[in-house]
């Protein structure tokens, strides 16, 4: 099995340090999803023969049902990114930061070592520095800028929260988080440390009142980018946060760590919802949109248990692919109608039927409509809310939700249905035809697809949820 | 792992570990009122060279890997980081700091409430920790603390790059302090990342230089909702 | 004969009595205020010269009118079915039909709504003008009426009109009581906004801003005519033979002999004729009330029934 | 595997085949037959379901999930029968009328697979037997709907706005169902129904709980205040889907309300029963106020369904207040409840049926453009009459019998023992009674205006009567107002086993027999009595029509000379004008005169512009200042991020000193 680990990092370094040497270009723009669909493999591999806990690498790295899912879900939304959208001038730098930037994300996902952990979630700011900056021009280097300052010092502040963590093991110092969450008790230092941990990751997951970076990095970056970002760099920060929360509830009890992420849930769902209300570019409609499902997973890891907790994996996965398929969307609609303004796209469905169809689709999934699973998910964590006891912070959170699913969806209708003209004119001045090829919007519908997909799938998904939940130590 | 036993302190480590500490922390306010680049990039060659001294003194059983790595320490935070910025500095001829947002007077008032608020925050932590040394961890902390003010305030990159430097001095000394520093491979690893994004960041600089014809990041604010 | 036959009989009988009896009623009220008012009036058998001069006139449809033929002939039958309903002559009803409170005041209303379907396919303003006005009115009265026989079906404890009527024949205390003093105000107030006498609309009118009933049958003509002009004479001698068989039950046929029926009948007529001649009276000395001022009448004869309901509670629970 | 089970899987299966036929078929005159037939075919078998479930049938059906401890389940109960087989009927007949009438956009692709997933959801959401089931059947019906009222977004601008409004609204519903029944589930420890209904809470948790339920129920049926989606959604929403919108869609917000009150907390406090009044009353009276001064057809008719959800809440209201006093009593008003549920459904349909074809005929919607359509379009024209004395509750229709038996509950409501109920008795009896008189305003303008008389406009006057498939579901719905209306103690007895066991009929009779009032109905017999009337009436006039012929002529009255126009005819705006003074107050209409003088003198005018809106004042005072609030929330929280990095690395800085001090605590 520990093979496979090495091939899952392995093979993308070879992949960036081959699309450095400037191949043919062709090549060179296949490269990412390559990639992509190496570490998806090897997300099944786990998956498909669960194997408990085996540690690699002297004991840095370690696979496990939860880190097979996390794998399995940055596979799948990779793939959707760089396969669904339409690479750049396709050049080897791009490519290389790409496979970095997937590797970067795997070795976090599948660090035992906080350490490592530490390390890897700082490779992703490293890498997509200038993935962010590509878009080019005075506001790609602010989106960076800010991007690697607020994201390197809210990491900084995780690190300090190791550093206390590791104070606090006493006398047999250790890092590895397996043997740190079977400790009896640790010293009173690991109060702090958890709590600087978690809001450091808070930082990289996109929850307020860390989140300020989000909105201009997702809107300024390429399509894949965003996509990648959103969809699951802020779920694997969210992984992160997850595995200190089961050491600080080992420890020190649920409650200590309930109130610090309710409190970041419901920051998150507000500062959503009333940026959404009024928003005039679609991409930072998105990020926002990002934003607010932080939230909700941060709701559902504070009210915990094992329903709540499949039901934040399951999410994750959903809006993974939701949120990919969606920012590649967004980016054709860029590319098809030059600004990135809500005012200025209008009658999507009549003007690009192909685009509009989507936008609708993705919204719908992203709003929690059937048939697609963020409903399931959504109205599970609500129902576990109400039965764990935290029935006043579920029931803020439903009415920040309702405010956001306003504001999406008033923006979005803005931009799909027709401006009423009058009269209908027949060929509502068409744009021009979607560039994407029938390949790459097959996979962002086939992205939707498996998102309807996911309720209905209970025979794989159970086990492979039940497992990964009884890792991270819920109790039902 | 190696478990470190309580030191036996002599004489001299004390010593050289006081003046360590202290020199963290006079650099760290001191740069809150340095203006000019040049100043400060010699500032943080001296804190990373207290840190590094630091290091060597906490760990004294003489472990041969402990020695290199405060060496490295010493080569990439005092030495190799200042002399990016300075060269970066003196290329883009940014040499003179703005003012910065909060004047120094302020700053200053700040730095101690904020040590207040690192000791009120370190005490329970040194009492927690067995170690000697762990009763100087509110200063680890209060670099931490003074870095994060310096980098809210100053407008200039390379200042900021500068302050994001001082806040890492300050988790590494905590490091130091609290747990006699991290497993060697965590440690590099960390140094490395560090240094990648001053790298990363210096890029930027020269990028934004080249864009935006000023190198102050407060101009930068077009992103907005 | 099995009694629902009789009962059929019976009802034959009153349904013909009270359309032999509604011109006369008519020709009485319009004979009384010409004597007061100092004319020598036309005599009581006008109207009944007025429906055969009509039934002998050709009438005329203008062009565009649908259901002008039909819509007179359902009003008539509307009205037949309402004074068969109504306890007038007999209390004795067909056992699957009861003349239950709701079930009469349905019949009533379609053939408002009958009537004002006649105004509105007449196809001119005065026509919708009446119908608006009409169903305006007809709308304010159906709360008063509800809840003023509501109101005298409390002591009883049943709905159905004839089992009220028995019952206060049985017990003649319960007519002067509060309660039925003013449920039987609020339903004469209400009887008289339906029927379009004065306060609320002036029967003799012609002045196109001021009439409701006349301005719907304006384009009736012939026997049309002779067909509306018939089923409001037959609805207003039913309500009032209703309201004065409320006030006063003695007369009424218990069960269906020749005598019994006999005295019924010329019972009903007598005191239907009384209560006409009595409002006939009233209006000669009262004006019409303007259009909006109505529904504060309809307001005041409302609370009328709401306090006897509220008295029938306290005095009931007492 | 018995019927119930065969019935859900033919639900399914004919969902799949009525997408698959909306997405298969290629023109969409054939897409209307195949997916019209599919539709048809859902519609059957949830009939099939409701009746399996309403004979004793209670078999449950399981799906599992991925989550752990969360399994979908059916459960068949004699209430969700009862509202199943009512949606399935209307289903097929909506479904049968949509073949000949859908065009445009409510024929393409996606048109008809919504329709599918609508008809899907309204057949799940009585048979769920748990809370998350239940849910997403609540949201399957309102995808399927949010999609049908924005299908014509491309042809009138109110179209968007409606849609939001009624996405927003229905998914405030979903969240409130969310927040309640979570609340009841938490309490009873498990989500599933019976679960909650052996166990309910008690004490402010089930208040709490009801509460939220009940408005989420509220919102969806379109009770004041929550009602403001319905006037925008339906006339937006094409025809046969208003009529099942109206139909059954909003009677699921009944079936929840149904579900509250009768099955999870059957006894609570009185002050519940007055919390379902205090909803009922003012939906009926402010819906038929509406109603009565609409112009627009399909809003009049809209407004109508508000006023109908107000009888039928205040009938549940008695209901619940008379149970523990007078269980007799009780029992009526339940009847009342399902026969103002199933009386609505068949009148409501007919009604929006008929609109649709006036539309499809005319392309008006505005009765002051109509006139005249009986000869044109006698079909429609009969199924209009029908449908409106059924609204009016005149005799012969269900609209009556369902009216009779929720007054002979109100007439024997009153007990000496609870003061409460007998107190407010008299007032609710006026309020239905008004509502009744204004219902017969509203239907008579309805009926009249638009059929009758001349036609006002040239569309008008080249009307043309729908489609084969139309106009026979506009029959079966008229033939099934009727039929409720002349022998309701047949559906009476069908739906026995829903009805509590003092009021199940025993002896069989075509007429209405409500052993609680000892009151009882029998229409037939009146009818026959109106025909032993009307027979020698009509002979007489055949006989003297024989003797003397009618003559036509031109010209009606026009005060002596002017050739009348049409013009000239009163319209539904003039006909409710006497409404609108009286219940300004209400209505708060907005008048304006715009008089533009001669230049010369400021006395002599020119040209007189008079306009009169009847705004809905609910929504213009209540809803109106919350949407500028959060729009201005939304312009002040967008400075929130305004692009300085300093103001970010403070609100950093900030949560790391809170969380350090926090920790401290």
């Amino acid at each position: 099995m520990a093979v496979f680990v090495w091939i899952a990092l392995g093979l993308p370094v070879v992949l960036a340090a081959w699309s450095l040497g400037a191949p043919r270009a062709g090549i060179v723009r296949h490269l990412p999803w390559i990639a992509s669909g190496v570490v998806l493999l090897c997300g099944l591999l786990f998956l498909a023969h669960p194997v408990e806990g085996t540690a690699a690498l002297a004991g840095m790295l370690r696979v496990d049902a939860f880190t097979a899912y996390l794998l399995f879900v940055v596979g799948c939304v990779a793939v959707v990114a760089t396969g669904g959208a339409l690479t750049p001038t396709p050049n080897g730098r791009f490519s290389a930061l790409m496979c970095l930037f997937l590797v970067a994300m795997s070795l976090a996902v599948l660090a035992d070592n906080l350490g490592v952990l530490w390390v890897a979630i700082e490779a992703t700011t490293i890498t997509t520095a200038f993935l962010v900056a590509h878009g080019g021009g005075r506001r790609g280097l602010e989106a960076a800028w800010k991007y690697v300052v607020l994201g390197s010092v809210g990491v900084a502040i995780a690190f300090l929260g190791i550093v206390l963590l590791y104070a606090a093991t006493g006398d047999t110092p250790s890092l590895s988080w397996a043997d740190l969450v079977t400790r009896p008790e640790l010293a009173q230092t690991a109060r702090i440390g958890l709590a600087l941990a978690v809001l450091g990751l808070a930082t990289k997951a996109g929850l307020a009142p860390m989140h300020s970076w989000l909105p201009d990095a997702h809107s300024q970056a390429p399509a894949q980018v965003s996509g990648l970002m959103s969809g699951v760099l802020l779920a694997v920060a969210f992984a992160g946060i997850l595995r200190f929360k089961t050491i600080s509830d080992h420890v020190l009890g649920a409650g200590f760590m309930r109130s610090l992420l309710a409190i970041a849930a419901l920051l998150s769902l507000a500062v959503a919802a009333t940026l959404v209300l009024t928003q005039r570019n679609y991409k930072r409609l998105l990020a926002y949109s990002s934003i607010e499902h932080m939230g909700i997973l941060a709701l559902g890891a504070a009210i915990g248990g094992q329903l709540a907790t499949a039901a934040v994996l399951l999410h994750i996965l959903g809006h993974g692919l939701t949120k990919a398929g969606l920012f590649v969307v967004a980016g054709r609609t860029l590319h098809a109608t030059g600004s990135p303004e809500i005012a200025e796209v209008h009658g999507l469905l009549a003007r690009s039927p192909s685009l509009g169809r989507s936008w609708l689709l993705g919204t719908a999934a992203l709003l929690g409509f059937p048939p697609f699973g963020l409903l399931l998910t959504e109205l599970a964590i609500i129902v576990a809310g109400y039965q764990r006891g935290m029935g006043v912070v579920t029931s803020v959170a439903v009415l920040l939700l309702l405010v956001g699913f306003a504001g999406i969806s008033r923006q979005i209708l803005a931009m799909t249905l027709t401006r009423h003209q009058e009269p209908p004119s027949a060929n509502p001045e068409v744009l021009a035809p979607d560039p994407a090829p029938a390949i790459q919007r097959g996979i962002v519908l086939a992205a939707f697809g498996a998102v309807a997909l996911i309720p209905v799938v209970a025979w794989p998904l159970a086990d492979v949820l039940t497992a990964a939940v009884t890792v991270l130590g819920a109790t039902p | 792992m190696t478990t470190i036993p309580s030191v036996t302190a002599s004489p001299l480590t004390i010593q050289l570990l006081a003046t360590a500490t202290g020199a963290l922390l006079l650099t760290a306010v001191l740069l809150l009122w340095r203006r000019s680049i040049t100043g400060a990039a010699g500032l943080l060659g001296v804190q990373g060279l207290a840190l590094a001294a630091l290091s060597l003194a906490a760990a004294t059983e003489g472990e041969p890997h402990l020695y290199a790595l405060a060496a490295l320490l010493a080569l990439i935070k005092g030495v190799v980081i200042p002399a990016l910025v300075l060269r970066t500095a003196r290329q883009l001829d940014a040499a003179t700091e703005g003012s910065p947002v909060v004047n120094p007077a302020t700053g200053m008032l700040l730095a101690a409430a904020l040590t207040t608020v690192a000791f009120l925050v370190g005490t329970p932590v040194a009492t927690a920790t067995a170690r000697s040394t762990g009763a100087a961890v509110p200063v680890g902390l209060a670099v931490v603390l003074i870095g994060f003010l310096v980098l809210a305030t100053r407008r200039e990159a390379l200042g900021q790059i500068i302050a994001f430097v001082v806040v890492d001095n300050g988790i590494g000394a905590t490091a130091v302090l609290a747990a006699g520093g991290l497993p060697a491979v965590i440690e590099v690893g960390v140094l490395f990342d560090v240094l990648l994004v001053v790298l990363v960041l210096l890029i930027l600089t020269r990028r934004i230089r080249l864009g935006v014809a000023v190198t102050d990041i407060s101009r930068l604010n077009e992103l907005r909702d | 004969m099995s009694d629902s036959l009789v009962a059929g009989l019976a009802i034959a009988l009153q349904v013909l009595a009270v359309t032999a009896a509604a011109p006369i009623v008519v020709g009485v009220t319009r004979q009384i205020r010409a004597r007061l008012e100092g004319r020598v009036g036309a005599g009581v058998l006008q109207p009944w010269r007025d429906l055969r001069k009509l039934a002998r006139k050709e009438p005329l449809t203008a062009e565009g009118v649908i259901l002008g033929r039909a819509l007179p002939v359902a009003l008539m039958s509307v009205s037949g079915l309402l004074v068969a309903l109504l306890p007038l002559v007999t209390t004795l009803t067909l056992p699957a039909v009861p003349d239950d409170l709701f079930v009469v005041v349905s019949v009533l209303l379609l053939g408002s709504v009958f009537i004002a379907l006649i105004g509105l396919d007449a196809g001119s303003a005065f026509g919708g003008m009446g119908s608006s006005r009409h169903m305006m009115v007809s709308a304010l009265v159906e709360p008063t009426v509800l809840v003023a026989v509501y109101a005298l079906s409390i002591p009883v404890g049943a709905s159905t009109l004839s089992t009220i009527l028995s019952a206060r024949m049985s017990t003649p205390a319960s007519i002067v009581s509060p309660v039925s003093a003013l449920a039987l105000v609020a339903l004469l107030i209400a009887v008289i906004a339906e029927t379009g006498r004065l306060p609320v609309d002036n029967p003799s009118t012609h002045l196109e801003l001021t009439m409701i009933h006349e301005a719907m049958v304006l384009e009736a003509s012939g026997r049309d005519l002779g067909w509306i002009e018939l089923a409001s004479w037959i609805r207003l001698t039913g309500l009032f033979g209703l309201v004065a068989n409320l006030a006063l039950p003695w007369g009424i046929a218990e069960q269906a002999t020749v005598g019994t029926l006999g005295i019924g009948v010329a019972a009903i007529i007598g005191k239907v004729v009384v209560l006409a001649g009595i409002v006939a009276a009233v209006e000669v000395f009262l004006a019409k009330v303007r259009l909006f001022r109505v529904p504060e009448l309809m307001a005041g004869s409302f609370v009328l029934g709401f306090l006897a309901v509220t008295a029938s509670y306290l005095t009931g629970a007492s | 595997m018995n019927v119930f089970q065969w019935a859900v899987i033919a639900l399914v299966l004919s969902f799949f085949v009525a997408t698959a036929a909306a997405v298969g078929a290629p023109t969409p005159r054939l897409r209307n037959i195949l997916a019209g037939v599919a539709a048809m075919a859902l519609g059957v078998s949830g009939t099939a379901t409701g009746v399996a479930a309403l004979t004793g049938d209670t078999t449950i059906l399981l799906l599992a999930t991925p989550l752990p401890g969360m399994t979908l389940s059916w459960h068949a109960t004699a209430l969700g029968g009862f509202f199943a087989a009512v949606s399935g009927v209307v289903v097929v007949i909506c479904a049968l009328y949509g073949i000949g009438y859908a065009h445009g956009p409510a024929a393409s692709r996606t048109g008809w697979s919504a329709f599918a997933a609508f008809g899907l959801g309204m057949q799940l959401v009585p048979l769920a037997g748990d809370v998350v089931t239940f849910l997403i059947a609540w949201e399957v019906m309102a995808i399927g709907s949010s999609v049908l009222v924005l299908s014509d977004h491309a042809h009138r601008p109110g179209v968007r706005k409606a849609g939001l409004w009624y996405a927003v609204m229905t998914h405030l519903s979903f969240l409130l169902l969310a927040a309640g029944l979570g609340i009841a589930a938490a309490s009873a420890g498990s989500t599933s129904f019976y679960a909650i209904a052996t166990t309910p809470p008690t004490g402010e948790v089930a208040a709490l709980a009801f509460v939220l339920a009940l408005v989420g129920f509220a919102t969806k049926a379109g009770a004041v205040p929550v009602h403001i989606w319905l006037p925008r959604a339906h006339p937006e929403a094409p025809s046969h889907v208003s009529a099942l919108m109206s139909a059954v869609m909003v009677k699921m917000g009944i079936y929840g309300a149904m579900l509250l009150t009768t099955r999870l907390f059957p006894n609570g406090p009185s002050w519940w029963a007055l919390l379902v009044l205090g909803l009922g009353i003012p939906s009926a009276l402010y819906g038929i106020l509406q109603a009565s001064v609409a112009s627009d057809l399909k809003r009049l008719l809209a407004y109508s369904t508000t006023e109908n959800v107000g009888l039928i809440l205040i009938a549940l209201a008695i209901a619940m207040l008379t149970r523990p006093t007078r269980p007799g009593i009780s029992a009526v008003a339940l009847i009342a409840v399902f026969l103002l549920v199933v009386s609505h459904a068949a009148f409501k349909t007919t009604l929006f049926l008929a609109a649709g074809s006036i539309l499809h005929g005319t392309g008006e919607r505005d009765l002051d453009r109509m006139g005249g359509l009986a000869v044109r379009m006698p079909v429609t024209a009969i199924a209009l009459a029908v449908g409106s004395l059924g609204a009016a509750a005149l005799p012969a229709t269900s609209g009556f019998v369902a009216e009779w038996s929720l007054l002979q509950s109100l007439i024997h409501a009153d007990s000496r023992t609870d003061r409460l109920t007998t107190a407010i008795l008299p007032f609710v009896m006026g309020v239905v009674a008004l509502t009744a008189g204004l219902a017969l305003l509203t239907f008579t303008k309805a009926f009249g205006i638009a059929t009758l008389a001349r036609p006002r406009t040239a569309n008008a006057a080249a009307a043309h009567e729908g489609s084969r498939s139309m106009r026979l579901a506009m029959l079966l719905a008229a033939a099934g107002v009727v039929a409720v209306g002349v022998i309701p103690g047949v559906l009476v007895r069908a739906i026995s086993p829903v009805l509590p066991e003092v009021a199940r009929p025993t002896a069989y009779s075509a007429g209405l027999v409500l052993p609680g009032a000892q009151a009882s109905l029998d229409p037939t017999a009146l009818a026959l009595l109106a025909l032993a009337v009307t027979l020698p009436l009509v002979t007489t006039g055949w006989l003297l029509a024989r003797r003397v012929p009618r003559q036509q002529v031109a010209m009606g009255w026009g005060c002596g000379g002017v050739r009348t126009s049409p013009r000239m005819q009163y319209t539904a705006t003039s006909y409710a004008e006497p409404l609108v003074r009286i219940f300004d107050d209400a209505l708060a209409p907005t008048r304006d005169v715009r008089v533009t003088h001669a230049e010369e003198s400021r006395f002599t005018v020119r040209a007189m512009a008079y306009s009169q809106r009847v705004v809905d004042v609910v929504e213009a005072r209540g809803y109106a200042p919350v949407v500028r609030a959060l729009t201005r929330l939304g312009d002040r929280g967008r400075s929130l991020q305004n692009g300085s990095i300093h103001r970010y690395l403070a609100s950093s800085f900030g949560a790391l000193l809170l969380v350090l001090l926090g920790v401290l605590g």
